[in-house]
């Protein structure tokens, strides 16, 4: 398990492994917004907390597609099948090395990019906290969605429609814990609902995800 | 006949053969019944029940919009028993009726999201609110999108199906999720159940009839819709056995 | 014949048509390619059965 | 291994049907037959990569090394990295004598991408000897290879079953190994046509 | 290059193809908009005409990937690269494709998704007409950046990295029609702007993209 | 098509230089060389995907038909829609006779993505026929494919030389052609030792 955690860590800091590419996808788009919605700092402000929750999300969207593609691909899913692995921890291992190479940077960048956007000051903390607490859903999810397109040459779109519908839970509450805590609101509740959601899926998606992949290695 | 050989009975039905058979014979008394029932129910409605002292004529819109909205909400609940008895069972016809049931679902959600913009406009000055209601409509109009494309992108039925049916499962309890999230997230403007058995918060008798008949007849449309379009996703299947065989020189 | 729909005629007409065509539709491309996926299997077990002599 | 009445289908279909064989320690066997038979079907399903259409597998369990047209070659880690990671997935430990096998040294701090395809194909079978497992089922192996690389394929082979593993092998070129021949043309499934018979909607 | 328009639709149109995945997502992205920032419809019809034309770029932009990757990997560029075709014409037939299959089918729901966005009544037309007029550039742009990131394995946020940077000029006028549209104001002077983009990525475009995917092939 | 002196390099590195040879219409030559040697990277340069590193290749131009290990085969389109779309890209007409030579008519109305190895390599190469190229330069065209489909490859090149084309075949295997063979091992480039001229880091 370690063994593979390291291997999927190493390619993606290798050339065109994508580490760090999600940080900049989350830059770009929380740039692009005020150019599409216009540079009034109330506005931003007020959007700020929601725009850095999409962004973040979207960041993890995009890279979802090279957690199984590239191995499915090569032929080393297949060989993974084989090995004495169980496929539960490979998948585990994957989500888990996809939240490392994406999710973290995104918790840890998402201050600075709070100030793009105006978030007014008591919204940092909050924001973090949500981030951190709802972006492993993400990934966990993400890998689920993953595990059912693999077998589908660039399924990116199949899979942003699969998974997407899938973060609504997550987004609504890690938004919420983010606009409250900006505003100045209690957000406990929000955030107790969140860390259930993440748990929850931490705790039962791998099983459905190894299950799928079954399938499609068949 | 004892409890397990009346089960066994019913399994029988998962045989695509005896299948066939029984809906073929079903299916024009489902047409006419369903048929009926739509035209009585809505027509009904439409001329001879009175306008509500509030809503004015709009309230004639319930007839199609509260049955679509409950039959987008059973279909995808029989989705999911469908394929619960496929994944533990594994009888294709289990499969294929999930199948043959997502566009339907797909297709009421969009009548009662369609109704529902309608009526919204007059109602409440806007053509879409982002009520909880809605919203969590809106969602379950996703995974509707999300299952049939995942259907109709895997080439091999058996894989399409265990993958589908995984999907329902995870979906299912997503959706439930999410239908609390946007609860918490925006408290809405609409109506609350009005088909309640507290008879005090129920709408007046003249519409609640005619509002059950229209009921019946979208459950009915429903069944017929489901039974024949299970039995051509059968047909083509047997079309791409044979033509396996057919190219494999048989 | 016609009840009076009073202000709200355009509304509840609307809703009327969307939903009757969206229904109609629905059925209609059920019948439709129940029929021609029938024809087609059809065809196909005859063709099977003649090569089969 | 043990395979007894096996048959294999694949897109829902039978492709290889009634096949049984026992490969013992020690022993290879090799598949041949013409394209399109079933042969990579065959070895998918032995692999436990696809469950057999009915019939027995007994002894495959976690016991087969399996490599494939594909082999899992990761392009921008070295070949050095390449194995160790497949060393360390089955708990094996030393990779030194698969670089050795396959004449590795010199190439062993390239990045895989950038080797020949006769070198990739090297290093794929390298994997299989970091795997310590004793049943190798090998899809045409030596695809790419050049003369001198077949030899030492075979050597390694040879050294395998010398060590009491065994070997299935797909191919449709002469290896020079001394092994026993299957010819699975005569296993080729023959449909029953198809009858009215509703339930075989579903082959 | 009928005969690779054909196929390229031939293509999108297959199982798996993607084929209205960018328009399914387009729609997603609008609906997680409320989520993230709330349900107040003030707000939201303040942000809807920028918001919308980013969820255009966005659909946009996960469907570049298919543009030219599956060609490289079963080796139909190379072939390509070697047929009497110019691989000039083969680039915009490549990006006319592209177009067909994701950017028309986003002009044509976007006013549907004003509607969830409570997009004032004045903006639809403009905002049908900005795409229209936009989105070809979009496919043009994301061409090249998928003609630059042909090589490399999953390259899909590296080819976000580089287009979005490209798209900024379009989004901004684009955005900016549809905005003053909205509410009421003058909008020729940005949309003429926005043609000019358009007209002139168009006809130049092609010519680097296929420079750099001979480069690619190399 | 005649080379003279030519050189090609793979990752800036030259792999095989002063290579000089003169290939007439009707005649078929056979590239041979250890793996890693330099065929690949030679015969993508004479298709003029990459540019050689010195020395000149006259007669090549829009006139090669190359073929390589990926065979650009879409897996959701049929087998006859994959050759047709060829056939229509390169201005021929007719993939009634490339179906014939291999023998894909059976496979015709089947989605490439679900044949065998062989049956894929022989769509490939049935390509080949269709582009009405007059110089086939083919990289281990031979790969997958079982004896009866090497002896339709090598009917196929027999009349295509017939015809006035011409070969170019790179393969570790015997293909039973009666043509000319090169071995390249000869023409390997030595690297001269990295001396102090600074010009010269940069090759
Ligand atoms: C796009 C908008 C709308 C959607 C998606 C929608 C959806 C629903 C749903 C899901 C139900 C529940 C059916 C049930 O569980 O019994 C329902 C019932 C109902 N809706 Fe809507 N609705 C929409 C707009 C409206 C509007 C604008 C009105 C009127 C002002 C309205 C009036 C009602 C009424 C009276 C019921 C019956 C309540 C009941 O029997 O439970 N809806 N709608
Ligand atoms: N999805 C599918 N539907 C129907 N038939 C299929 C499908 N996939 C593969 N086949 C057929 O199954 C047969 C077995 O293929 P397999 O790859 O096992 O052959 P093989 O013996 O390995 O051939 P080769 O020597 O060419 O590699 C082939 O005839 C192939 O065309
Ligand atoms: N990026 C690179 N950097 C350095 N060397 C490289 C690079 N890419 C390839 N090479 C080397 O160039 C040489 C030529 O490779 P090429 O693929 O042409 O060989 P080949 O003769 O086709 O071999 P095979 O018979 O195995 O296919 C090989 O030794 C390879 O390792
Ligand atoms: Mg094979
Ligand atoms: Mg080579």
């Amino acid at each position: 398990m370690i063994a593979l955690l390291i291997r999927d860590l190493r390619l993606a800091m290798r050339a065109g492994g994508g580490f760090g590419l999600g940080l900049a996808f989350f830059l770009i788009v929380t740039v692009l917004v005020p150019f599409g919605v216009g540079p009034q700092s109330a506005l931003l402000a007020t959007i700020a907390p929601g725009i850095l929750w999409l962004g973040a999300l979207l960041a993890c969207l995009l890279s979802l597609d090279r957690v199984f593609a590239l191995d499915w691909e090569d032929g080393s899913l297949d060989l993974l099948a084989t090995a004495p692995l169980p496929l539960e921890a490979a998948v585990t291992v994957k989500a888990l090395a996809h939240w490392l190479t994406t999710g973290l940077p995104l918790v840890l960048a998402a201050p600075l990019l709070g100030v793009l956007l105006n978030l007014p000051a008591p919204g940092y903390g909050w924001l973090v906290i949500s981030l951190a607490l709802g972006t492993p859903a993400l990934s966990v999810l993400g890998t689920f969605g993953a595990a059912l397109t693999v077998g589908l040459k660039r399924g990116g779109l199949l899979l942003s429609l699969l998974v997407l519908p899938l973060y609504v839970p997550t987004l609504i509450f890690g938004a919420e814990v983010a606009r409250r805590g900006a505003t100045g609101m209690e957000a406990t509740t929000p955030l107790l609902l969140l860390a259930g959601i993440s748990a929850g899926a931490i705790a039962l998606l791998p099983f459905a995800s190894a299950a799928v992949l079954r399938v499609n290695l068949r | 006949m004892s409890s397990s050989e009346k089960m066994n009975a019913l399994w029988s039905y998962a045989n695509p053969r005896k299948f066939l058979a029984v809906t073929e014979r079903l299916m024009p008394w489902l047409w006419i019944l369903s048929g009926a029932c739509l035209v009585i129910g809505l027509v009904w409605g439409f001329f001879f029940t009175p306008d509500d002292y509030r809503q004015g004529s709009t309230v004639k819109i319930i007839y199609l919009h509260v049955p679509s909205a409950l039959m987008a909400i059973n279909g995808w609940l029989m989705m999911l028993v469908m394929s619960l008895i496929w994944l533990i069972r594994r009888h294709h016809v289990s499969a294929l009726a999930a199948r043959a049931a997502a566009p339907v679902g797909a297709v009421m959600t969009v009548i009662a999201l369609v109704t529902g913009a309608i009526w919204g406009q007059p109602m409440w000055g806007t053509w879409w609110a982002w009520d909880p209601r809605l919203t969590s409509f809106l969602i379950l109009f996703l995974f509707y999108l999300g299952y049939m494309a995942l259907w109709s992108a895997i080439e091999d039925p058996d894989t399409a199906a265990d993958l589908t049916s995984v999907l329902c499962l995870v979906g299912s309890v997503f959706a439930l999720l999410s239908r609390y999230a946007v609860n918490f997230w925006n408290q809405g403007l609409h109506q609350g159940a009005s088909l309640s058995m507290d008879k005090k918060e129920n709408v007046a008798d003249v519409f609640y009839i005619p509002l059950l008949v229209c009921i019946a007849g979208f459950v009915l449309l429903f069944i017929a819709l489901v039974f024949y379009r299970t039995g051509t996703e059968i047909r083509a299947r047997r079309i791409r056995a044979l033509q396996a065989r057919e190219r494999a020189g048989a | 014949m016609m009840p009076d729909l009073g202000k709200y005629a355009d509304t509840v007409l609307s809703a009327y048509a969307a939903s009757i065509l969206l229904l109609i539709g629905l059925v209609g491309i059920s019948l439709w390619r129940g029929r021609r996926v029938r024809a087609e299997m059809e065809e196909t077990e005859q063709r099977m059965r003649r090569k089969n002599g | 291994m043990r395979v007894t009445d096996l048959t294999v289908a694949r897109g829902g279909l039978p492709v290889l049907c009634g096949l049984s064989f026992v490969l013992e320690p020690g022993q290879a066997l090799i598949l041949r037959g013409p394209n399109g038979i079933g042969k990579t079907t065959l070895l998918r399903t032995l692999a436990g990569l696809q469950s057999p259409h009915s019939g027995r597998i007994e002894g495959a369990e976690d016991r087969i090394a399996y490599a494939a047209h594909a082999d899992g070659i990761k392009p921008t880690l070295s070949v050095r990295e390449n194995l160790t990671f497949w060393a360390r997935v089955f708990g094996a430990s030393g990779i030194v004598e698969a670089i050795e096998a396959f004449d590795l040294a010199t190439l062993a701090e390239r990045p895989a991408g950038s080797l020949s395809a006769g070198q990739k194909r090297r290093l794929g079978l390298a994997r299989l000897l970091v795997t310590g497992r004793p049943v190798w089922v090998l899809d045409e192996p030596t695809v790419s290879l050049d003369t001198r690389a077949v030899e030492m394929f075979a050597a390694a082979v040879r050294a395998h079953l010398a060590w009491g593993g065994s070997a299935l092998i797909a191919t449709h070129i002469d290896l020079g190994l001394e092994a026993q021949v299957l010819d699975v043309t005569r296993f080729r499934a023959v449909l029953p046509a198809a009858g009215d018979d509703f339930d075989e909607a579903f082959l």
